[in-house]
C-alpha cells in the first residue's frame, strides 16, 4: 500500500479504497437477495406444481423485454465509463442518458405488469389472492417482494446515475477522477445481475 | 489518488459481451420452451450463472482487478452456494 | 472534560469543544467514545431489566410483575443486549478508537460513513425503545422473533423488527469500513503478519457483519411483510414454513455470536503480552484461528434447531460442524496461556479481567459443546442451561473482555489513571456475583427448568434464590467498577503515555492521542510484539 | 424430584452417557487450566521473575493442541450421536398417541374420541407421540425421559420412548408461545399394564352431552384465562356473565353494559374495544379469524342456557 497520505480531510477517496468499499457493499446486496433466493428455493421444492401454474400468469414477453433492456443498459453504462476514461465527456453523458432512458423503459414495463396484476386483484392481501392455493400465494408473494425490491434498486441506481450525469456535466467527474462513475456503474451491473436470476426463476420456469 | 492505472475496456469488447449475453438469454428461453423436465431448472440456473460470470468479468472489470478482489468475489459466491446446499440437507432428507 | 490546565497539550478530547463538535465529529476516536457512552447507557438499562427478571423469579408465582411484563422484559432485555450492546459493542467502541491507531493510520477509510453508521445505530436503538412505549403493548416474542407467534402477537413487533433491521445496517457499514481500512490503510511496512492481533480479530468480525447481517435483514423484512401484507412466507396458516424462518434467522444469528466474541478475544490477546512483557505465543495460529472461527461459524447454525423437526441428517451434520468450530477457540486459549508462561506476569486489573475471561469463556465453551452434542441438547435445549451458557460466554466472555479492554486502555483514552485498588475490589464482587447468578442455572437447566418461564415449579426454588442473590451482588460489583472509572476520568492522576509498557503503536503516541493520531505516519519494520527491553521493575 | 441421573425412559441412558463424558472432559480441562493459571501467577509473577523469556511459538505444541482437541470432540460427537440416533427410529409397533398443543394446554388424543389431559402410558411399552400444534410453536419436553421435540404447526413432528419406571413426571412447554407459556405444563403418568387398561377403559369418549358452546370454549383454550367457577385468572370468570351488569372501561371512560348477546359477541371479536374493569387491555386477542359466526352463536347460547347464568 504505497500511498500513505490518507487523512480524514482528503478531498478524493483513493480509488482502490472507494472501489473496494463498493464491492463490499455489493456483497451485502447479494446476500440480501440471497435470503429471498433461499426462500424461493425451499418453497419451490415444496410447492412445485403451484409454482408451475402460477408462473404462467406472468407475462414472459414483458420479462424477456426487460431482460434485454437491462442487458443493453448494462452495456451502455460500461461504455460510458470507457468514454470518460478516454475523455469523451459528451459521449459519456449521452450513454448515461441512454441508460437512464432504458431504466425508464424498464420501470414503464413494470408499471404495466403490476397494473395488470392489480386489475386481476392479484396483490398481497387481496381477496383473490387469499383464495388461491397456498403455493400460488407464496409464488406471488415472492414475485412481488423480489421484483419490488429489485425495482427499488433500479430506482436507486437511476438516481445515482442522474447524479453522475450532473457531475460529469459540472466537470467533477472527469478523466482523472471518476470513482463515483465507476461505483455507479458497478451498482447498475448488480441490478442487472439480480435480474439475470429473477427472470428465469420467476417468468420462465413454468 | 486518481484512476490513472485503471484499465480501459474498448467499446467493441463491450458490444461483443452484450451480444454473447443476448444469445445466452435466447438460449435460456429456448431451453425452457423445450420442457426438459428436471433439467430445466438446472439448465436455466447454469446459464444464468454463466451470464453472471460474464457480466462480472467484463462489465464489472473483474478481469482487470487485483487478485484480492477477485478472490473475494469468488469466495462470496462460494459461501452463498454452500449455505444453500447446507439448508437443503434439511429439506432434501425430509 | 479535560480542559483544566493550559499545560495539557491539544488532544482529540479537547482540540475542539462543545457538544456540537462531538456530534458532528468524523474523528474515529470521538465516534468510538460516542458509541461507548450510548452502549454503556443501554447496557445499564437492559441490565436493570435482567435484575428485575431475577427478582421476579426469587420465588415461584407472581412476585413483582405479571407474566405479560415478564415476557416483555426478557424480549427487551434480549433485543437491547444482543442488537444494541454486544453486536456493535467491542468492534464499534475499541475498534473505532484503536483500529486506525494500531495499524498506523490517521482515521478509518470512510470517516463520514462511520459517523453515518453511528446515527443509524442511534436511530435503530431509538426505535427499539420506541417499540416499548408506542401504542399497543411492548413486543413479547423473545429476541428470536420466532414465527408464527411473532406474526400473530398483537404487540408492537413491527417496530421492533424495524429497529433490528436498522441496527443491522449500522453494523454492516461498520464492518465494511473496517475491511477497507485494514486492506488499504496499514502503515508502510505493516504487512498482514505484522499487524497486531486485535485488528486481525476485527477483520474476521467485519466479514461476518458484512455477509451474515443482510440475511437477517431480509428475513425480518419478510416477517414485516407477513404482518402487514399477509403473505405467509413463514406462517403455516398461509402455507408458509416456520422452520424455514428459523434457518434464516440462525444463518445470521449464529455467526453473530462470533461477532460478539471475536473482538473480545482480540482485546485479551493484546493484554496478555503486555502484562507478561513477552511476545504473543503463536501469533500466526491466533490470527488464522480468527478467520477459521468466522468461516466455520457460518455452517453450524442448525445447532439451534436440533428439536425443530429438522431432518435426521441435518441434525448430526450440524452437530459435527459445531464441534469443529470449537477447535480454533481451543487453539486460542492454549496460546494465551503459553503467552503468560515464562513471562514476568504483573497482575493488574486488565490482566485480572483477561484471566477471568479465559475461565468464564472456557466454562461457557464447554457447556456450548454440551449443547452441540445432539443427545444432550435434546435434554437442555430451551432450558436455563442455554441461558447460563450464553451469559457465561457473552457476559463472561464479551462482557469481561470489554471490562479488560476499558481497564487496559482507559489511561490512553482519558490520559488519567484509575484506582487499581478499587478496580480489584470491583472485580472481586463482580466475579463472585457472576458465578452465583449463573452457575445454578446450569444445574436447574439439566433438571428441566425451561427458559422464558415467568413461573416455576417450587422444586427449583433453591437454585433460583441463589441466582437472585448473585444478581444483586453482581449489581453491586458493576456499580463499584463503573464508579471507579467515571470518578477517575475526571479526578484521576495524569497518566503517562505508556503506563503498562505496551509495545503496539497506540502506546507510542501521547495519552490522550492527538487529533490526527500521528504527526508522521510510522514506518513498520518488524512484528507487533517485540519486547526489546522488557520492563520488569516498578 | 427428578434429578439428573434418574432417567425414566429407555432413551435416558444414551443421553446421560453423553453428559457424563462431556462433563468429565470439561472438568479435567477446567481444573487443569485453573491450576496452570495459578502456577503461572505464582511462579512467573513479576516479583519472582524479572527476566521474561522471549520465545514466541512452537509448531509441535500447536499441532498437539490442535489434534488432541479434534480427537476429543469427535468422541463427544460420537456419544451425542449415539445417544440421539435411537430417538428417531420409532419401533414399528409403537402405540401412537396424538399430542395436541395449543395456547396453553396440552391434550392427548388416544383415538376414537378418547381425549385425556394427562399423558397416561403403560410401563415398558413403546409409545409414539405425534405432535400437532393448532396455533404457534410449542415444545414438548419430559425431562425425566430426556425427550424433547418442538410442536410446530404444519409439521408432523414426532417422538417416541418407552417408560421404564412407574411414576408421575413433568411435562413442560419449551418453545415460547406467548403469555402463559410457563403455565403450559402437564403430567405423564406411567402405570403398569393392568392399571393402564383400567384407566383407558374408564376414559370417557369426549362426550357429546357437553354443551356445544362449552366444547368450543374448551377447544379454543378460553379456559386458560377464564374460569367457569368464579375464580379470576387472566380474564374475568364466565360464571354468571349472562344478564349481569359489566363495568367496562372504554376510550371515553367507564360505563356499564349488560351481558347480552351483542356484548359477548363484541367481547370476542373486538376484545380491546371495551375492557372489563380491573383487567388489562391487549391480552385477549380477537377471535375473528378463529371462530366462525355459528361457533360464537353456540358460545352465546351456552352462556344463556348453562354455566354462564347467574
Ligand atoms: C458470544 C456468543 C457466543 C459464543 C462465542 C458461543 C459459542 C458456542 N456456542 Fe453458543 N449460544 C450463544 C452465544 C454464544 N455461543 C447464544 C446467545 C445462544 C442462545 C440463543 C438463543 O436461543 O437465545 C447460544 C446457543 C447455543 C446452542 C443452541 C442451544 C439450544 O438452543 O439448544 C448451541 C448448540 O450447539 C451452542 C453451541 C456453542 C458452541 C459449541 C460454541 C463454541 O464456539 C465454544 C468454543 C469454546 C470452547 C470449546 C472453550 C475453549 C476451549 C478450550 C478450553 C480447549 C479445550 C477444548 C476442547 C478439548 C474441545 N450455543
Ligand atoms: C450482553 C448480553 C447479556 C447480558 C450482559 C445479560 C445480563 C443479564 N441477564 Fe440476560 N439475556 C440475554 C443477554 C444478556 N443478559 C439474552 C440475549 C437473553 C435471551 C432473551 C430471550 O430469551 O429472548 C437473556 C435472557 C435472560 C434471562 C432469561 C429469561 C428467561 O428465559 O426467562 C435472565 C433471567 O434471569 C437474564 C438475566 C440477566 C441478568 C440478571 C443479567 C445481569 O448480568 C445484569 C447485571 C447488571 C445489573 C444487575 C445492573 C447494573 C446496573 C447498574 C450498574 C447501574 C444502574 C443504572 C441506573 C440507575 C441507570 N437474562
Ligand atoms: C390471553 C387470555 C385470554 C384468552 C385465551 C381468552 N380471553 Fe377472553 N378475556 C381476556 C381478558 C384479559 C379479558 C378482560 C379484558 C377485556 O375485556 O378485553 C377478557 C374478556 C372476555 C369477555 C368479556 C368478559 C366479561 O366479563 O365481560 C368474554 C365474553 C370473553 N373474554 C370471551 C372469550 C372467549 C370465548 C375466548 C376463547 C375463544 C376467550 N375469551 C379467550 C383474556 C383472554
Ligand atoms: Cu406452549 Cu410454550
Ligand atoms: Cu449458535
Amino acid at each position: 500500500m504505497s500511498t500513505t497520505n490518507h487523512t480524514a480531510h482528503s478531498e478524493y477517496i483513493d480509488s482502490d479504497t472507494g472501489k473496494m468499499g463498493m464491492w463490499l457493499f455489493l456483497f451485502t446486496e447479494l446476500f440480501l437477495f440471497g435470503g429471498l433466493f433461499i426462500v424461493y428455493a425451499v418453497m419451490r421444492s415444496k410447492y412445485g406444481e403451484d409454482f408451475h401454474h402460477a408462473a404462467t400468469e406472468l407475462n414472459a414477453f414483458i420479462g424477456a423485454t426487460n431482460t434485454v433492456v437491462l442487458l443493453v443498459s448494462s452495456m451502455t453504462v460500461a461504455m460510458s465509463l470507457t468514454a470518460i476514461q478516454k475523455n469523451q465527456t459528451g459521449l459519456a453523458m449521452g450513454l448515461i442518458f441512454i441508460t437512464l432512458l432504458l431504466a425508464g423503459v424498464f420501470m414503464m414495463n413494470k408499471y404495466f405488469e403490476y397494473g395488470h396484476k392489480f386489475e386481476l386483484h392479484l396483490y398481497p392481501g387481496s381477496e383473490v389472492m387469499h383464495n388461491l392455493p397456498h403455493g400460488e400465494i407464496m409464488f406471488f408473494g415472492l414475485y412481488f417482494l423480489m421484483t419490488g425490491l429489485h425495482l427499488f434498486h433500479v430506482l436507486v441506481g437511476g438516481i445515482l446515475l442522474t447524479i453522475i450525469l450532473l457531475k460529469i456535466k459540472s466537470g467533477k467527474i472527469n478523466q482523472e477522477h471518476f470513482l463515483l462513475h465507476e461505483n455507479g456503474a458497478l451498482y447498475w451491473h448488480l441490478v442487472d445481475l439480480i435480474w439475470i436470476f429473477l427472470f428465469p426463476l420467476l417468468y420462465l420456469i413454468t | 489518488m486518481n484512476n490513472h492505472d485503471s484499465h480501459i475496456t474498448s467499446y467493441a469488447l463491450n458490444f461483443k459481451v452484450l451480444l454473447v449475453l443476448l444469445i445466452l438469454t435466447t438460449i435460456t428461453i429456448l431451453v425452457i420452451k423445450l420442457h426438459l423436465g428436471a433439467f430445466t431448472v438446472a439448465m436455466a440456473l447454469t446459464l444464468a450463472s454463466v451470464k453472471t460470470a460474464i457480466v462480472l468479468t467484463y462489465f464489472m472489470h473483474l478481469k482487470f482487478e487485483n487478485l484480492i478482489l477477485r478472490l473475494m468475489v469468488g469466495g462470496v459466491f462460494l459461501l452463498f452456494a454452500i449455505i444453500i446446499v447446507i439448508t437443503f440437507i434439511d429439506y432434501y432428507f425430509r | 472534560m479535560n480542559n483544566q490546565t493550559t499545560t495539557t497539550p491539544l488532544n482529540f478530547l479537547n482540540h475542539q469543544t462543545g457538544l456540537w463538535s462531538w456530534l458532528t465529529s468524523t474523528d474515529h476516536k470521538r465516534i468510538g467514545l460516542l458509541y461507548m457512552y450510548s452502549i454503556v447507557t443501554f447496557f445499564l438499562v437492559a441490565a436493570v431489566l435482567g435484575l428485575l427478571m431475577k427478582i421476579e423469579k426469587s420465588a415461584p408465582g407472581e412476585t413483582i410483575m405479571t407474566a405479560q411484563t415478564y415476557n416483555a422484559l426478557f424480549t427487551l432485555h434480549g433485543i437491547i443486549m444482543i442488537f444494541i450492546v454486544v453486536i456493535p459493542g467491542l468492534a464499534a467502541v475499541f475498534g473505532n478508537i484503536f483500529l486506525p491507531i494500531m495499524i498506523g493510520a490517521k482515521d478509518v477509510a470512510f470517516p463520514k460513513l462511520n459517523l453515518f453508521s453511528f446515527y443509524l445505530f442511534l436511530t435503530g436503538a431509538g426505535l427499539g425503545l420506541y417499540s416499548q412505549f408506542a401504542n399497543g403493548h411492548s413486543p413479547d416474542t423473545g429476541w428470536t422473533f420466532y414465527v408464527p407467534y411473532s406474526a400473530e402477537a398483537s404487540s408492537n413487533v413491527v417496530i421492533a423488527l424495524t429497529a433490528a433491521f436498522t441496527l443491522g445496517f449500522a453494523s454492516i457499514l461498520t464492518g465494511l469500513n473496517f475491511i477497507v481500512t485494514i486492506h488499504t490503510m496499514r502503515a508502510p511496512g505493516m504487512s498482514w503478519f505484522r499487524m497486531p492481533l486485535f485488528p486481525w480479530s476485527l477483520y474476521a468480525t467485519a466479514w461476518i457483519q458484512l455477509l451474515a447481517t443482510p440475511v437477517v435483514g431480509i428475513t425480518l423484512l419478510m416477517v414485516i411483510a407477513e404482518r402487514t401484507l399477509h403473505v405467509g412466507f413463514f406462517d403455516p396458516k398461509l402455507g408458509g414454513d416456520p422452520v424455514l424462518y428459523q434457518h434464516l434467522f440462525w444463518i445470521y444469528s449464529h455467526p453473530a455470536v462470533y461477532v460478539m466474541i471475536l473482538p473480545a478475544m482480540g482485546v485479551v490477546t493484546e493484554i496478555f503480552p503486555t502484562f507478561s512483557q513477552k511476545p504473543v505465543f503463536g501469533y500466526v495460529p491466533i490470527a488464522l484461528s480468527s478467520l477459521a472461527i468466522a468461516l466455520v461459524g457460518y455452517f453450524v447454525w442448525g445447532h439451534h434447531m436440533f428439536t425443530s423437526g429438522m431432518s435426521y441428517e441435518s441434525r448430526w451434520f450440524f452437530s459435527l460442524l459445531t464441534f469443529l468450530v470449537a477447535i480454533p477457540s481451543a487453539i486460542k486459549v492454549f496460546n494465551w496461556l503459553s503467552t503468560m508462561y515464562g513471562g514476568s506476569v504483573d497482575l493488574q486489573p486488565p490482566l485480572l479481567y483477561a484471566i477471568s475471561f479465559i475461565f468464564l469463556f472456557t466454562i461457557g465453551g464447554f457447556t456450548g459443546l454440551t449443547l452441540g452434542s445432539v443427545a444432550t441438547d435434546i435434554q437442555v435445549h430451551n432450558t436455563d442451561f442455554v441461558v447460563a451458557h450464553f451469559h457465561y460466554i457473552i457476559f463472561g466472555g464479551m462482557g469481561f473482555g470489554f471490562f479488560a479492554g476499558i481497564h487496559y486502555w482507559f489511561p490512553k483514552i482519558y490520559g488519567k489513571l484509575y484506582s487499581i485498588r478499587w478496580a480489584n475490589i470491583g472485580w472481586g464482587i463482580l466475579f463472585t456475583g457472576f458465578n452465583l447468578l449463573y452457575f445454578p442455572m446450569f444445574i436447574m437447566g439439566i433438571q428441566g427448568m425451561p427458559r422464558r418461564y415467568f413461573d416455576y415449579d417450587p422444586k427449583f426454588q433453591l437454585g433460583q434464590t441463589i441466582s437472585t442473590i448473585g444478581a444483586i451482588i453482581l449489581f453491586t460489583g458493576l456499580i463499584t467498577m463503573i464508579s471507579n472509572l467515571i470518578y477517575h476520568a475526571y479526578k484521576g492522576a495524569t497518566a503517562p503515555a505508556n503506563p503498562w509498557h505496551g509495545v503496539t503503536l497506540e502506546w507510542q503516541i501521547p495519552s490522550p492521542p492527538p487529533h490526527e493520531n500521528f504527526d508522521e505516519i510510522p514506518v513498520i519494520t518488524r512484528g507487533p510484539y517485540v519486547f526489546d527491553n522488557p520492563h520488569t521493575t516498578k | 424430584m427428578t434429578t439428573m441421573f434418574s432417567g425414566a425412559s429407555n432413551l435416558a441412558e444414551g443421553v446421560d452417557r453423553a453428559f457424563i463424558f462431556i462433563f468429565s472432559v470439561a472438568f479435567i480441562f477446567i481444573i487443569a487450566i485453573v491450576a496452570l493459571i495459578f502456577y503461572i501467577l505464582i511462579h512467573f509473577s513479576r516479583k519472582k521473575n524479572k527476566n521474561p523469556q522471549q520465545f514466541s511459538g512452537n509448531t509441535t505444541l500447536e499441532i498437539i493442541w490442535t489434534v488432541i482437541p479434534v480427537i476429543i470432540v469427535l468422541i463427544m460427537f460420537y456419544f451425542g450421536w449415539a445417544g440421539f440416533a435411537p430417538m428417531r427410529k420409532v419401533p414399528a409397533d409403537a402405540m401412537p398417541i396424538k399430542v395436541i398443543g395449543r395456547m396453553w394446554v396440552w391434550s392427548f388424543d388416544y383415538g376414537n374420541g378418547k381425549i385425556s389431559k394427562d399423558l397416561v402410558v403403560p410401563l415398558n411399552k413403546d409409545i409414539k407421540l405425534n405432535l400437532y400444534s393448532e396455533d404457534v410453536n410449542h415444545g414438548f419436553f419430559v425431562p425425566a425421559f430426556r425427550v424433547k421435540e418442538d410442536v410446530i404447526p404444519g409439521y408432523n413432528n414426532y417422538m417416541w420412548f418407552r417408560a421404564i419406571s412407574k411414576g408421575t413426571y413433568d411435562i413442560f412447554c419449551t418453545e415460547y408461545c406467548g403469555l402463559a407459556h410457563s403455565g403450559m405444563t402437564g403430567k405423564v403418568i406411567v402405570l403398569d399394564n393392568a392399571d393402564f387398561d383400567k384407566w383407558f377403559a374408564d376414559l370417557k369418549v369426549s362426550d357429546n352431552t357437553v354443551h356445544p358452546g362449552l366444547a368450543i370454549i374448551k377447544q379454543n383454550a378460553c379456559l386458560t384465562c377464564h374460569s367457569l367457577d368464579g375464580t379470576k385468572i387472566i380474564g374475568p370468570s364466565f360464571k354468571g356473565i349472562w344478564g349481569s351488569k359489566r363495568i367496562v372501561v372504554t376510550a371515553q371512560g367507564e360505563k356499564e353494559m349488560e351481558g347480552n348477546d351483542e356484548y359477548i359477541r363484541r367481547s370476542i371479536l373486538d376484545p380491546n374495544a371495551d375492557v372489563v374493569k380491573g383487567f388489562n387491555k391487549g391480552l385477549m386477542q380477537s377471535y375473528k379469524e378463529v371462530l366462525k359466526a355459528e361457533d360464537i352463536d353456540k358460545i352465546v347460547d351456552y352462556f344463556k342456557t348453562a354455566g354462564g347464568q347467574k
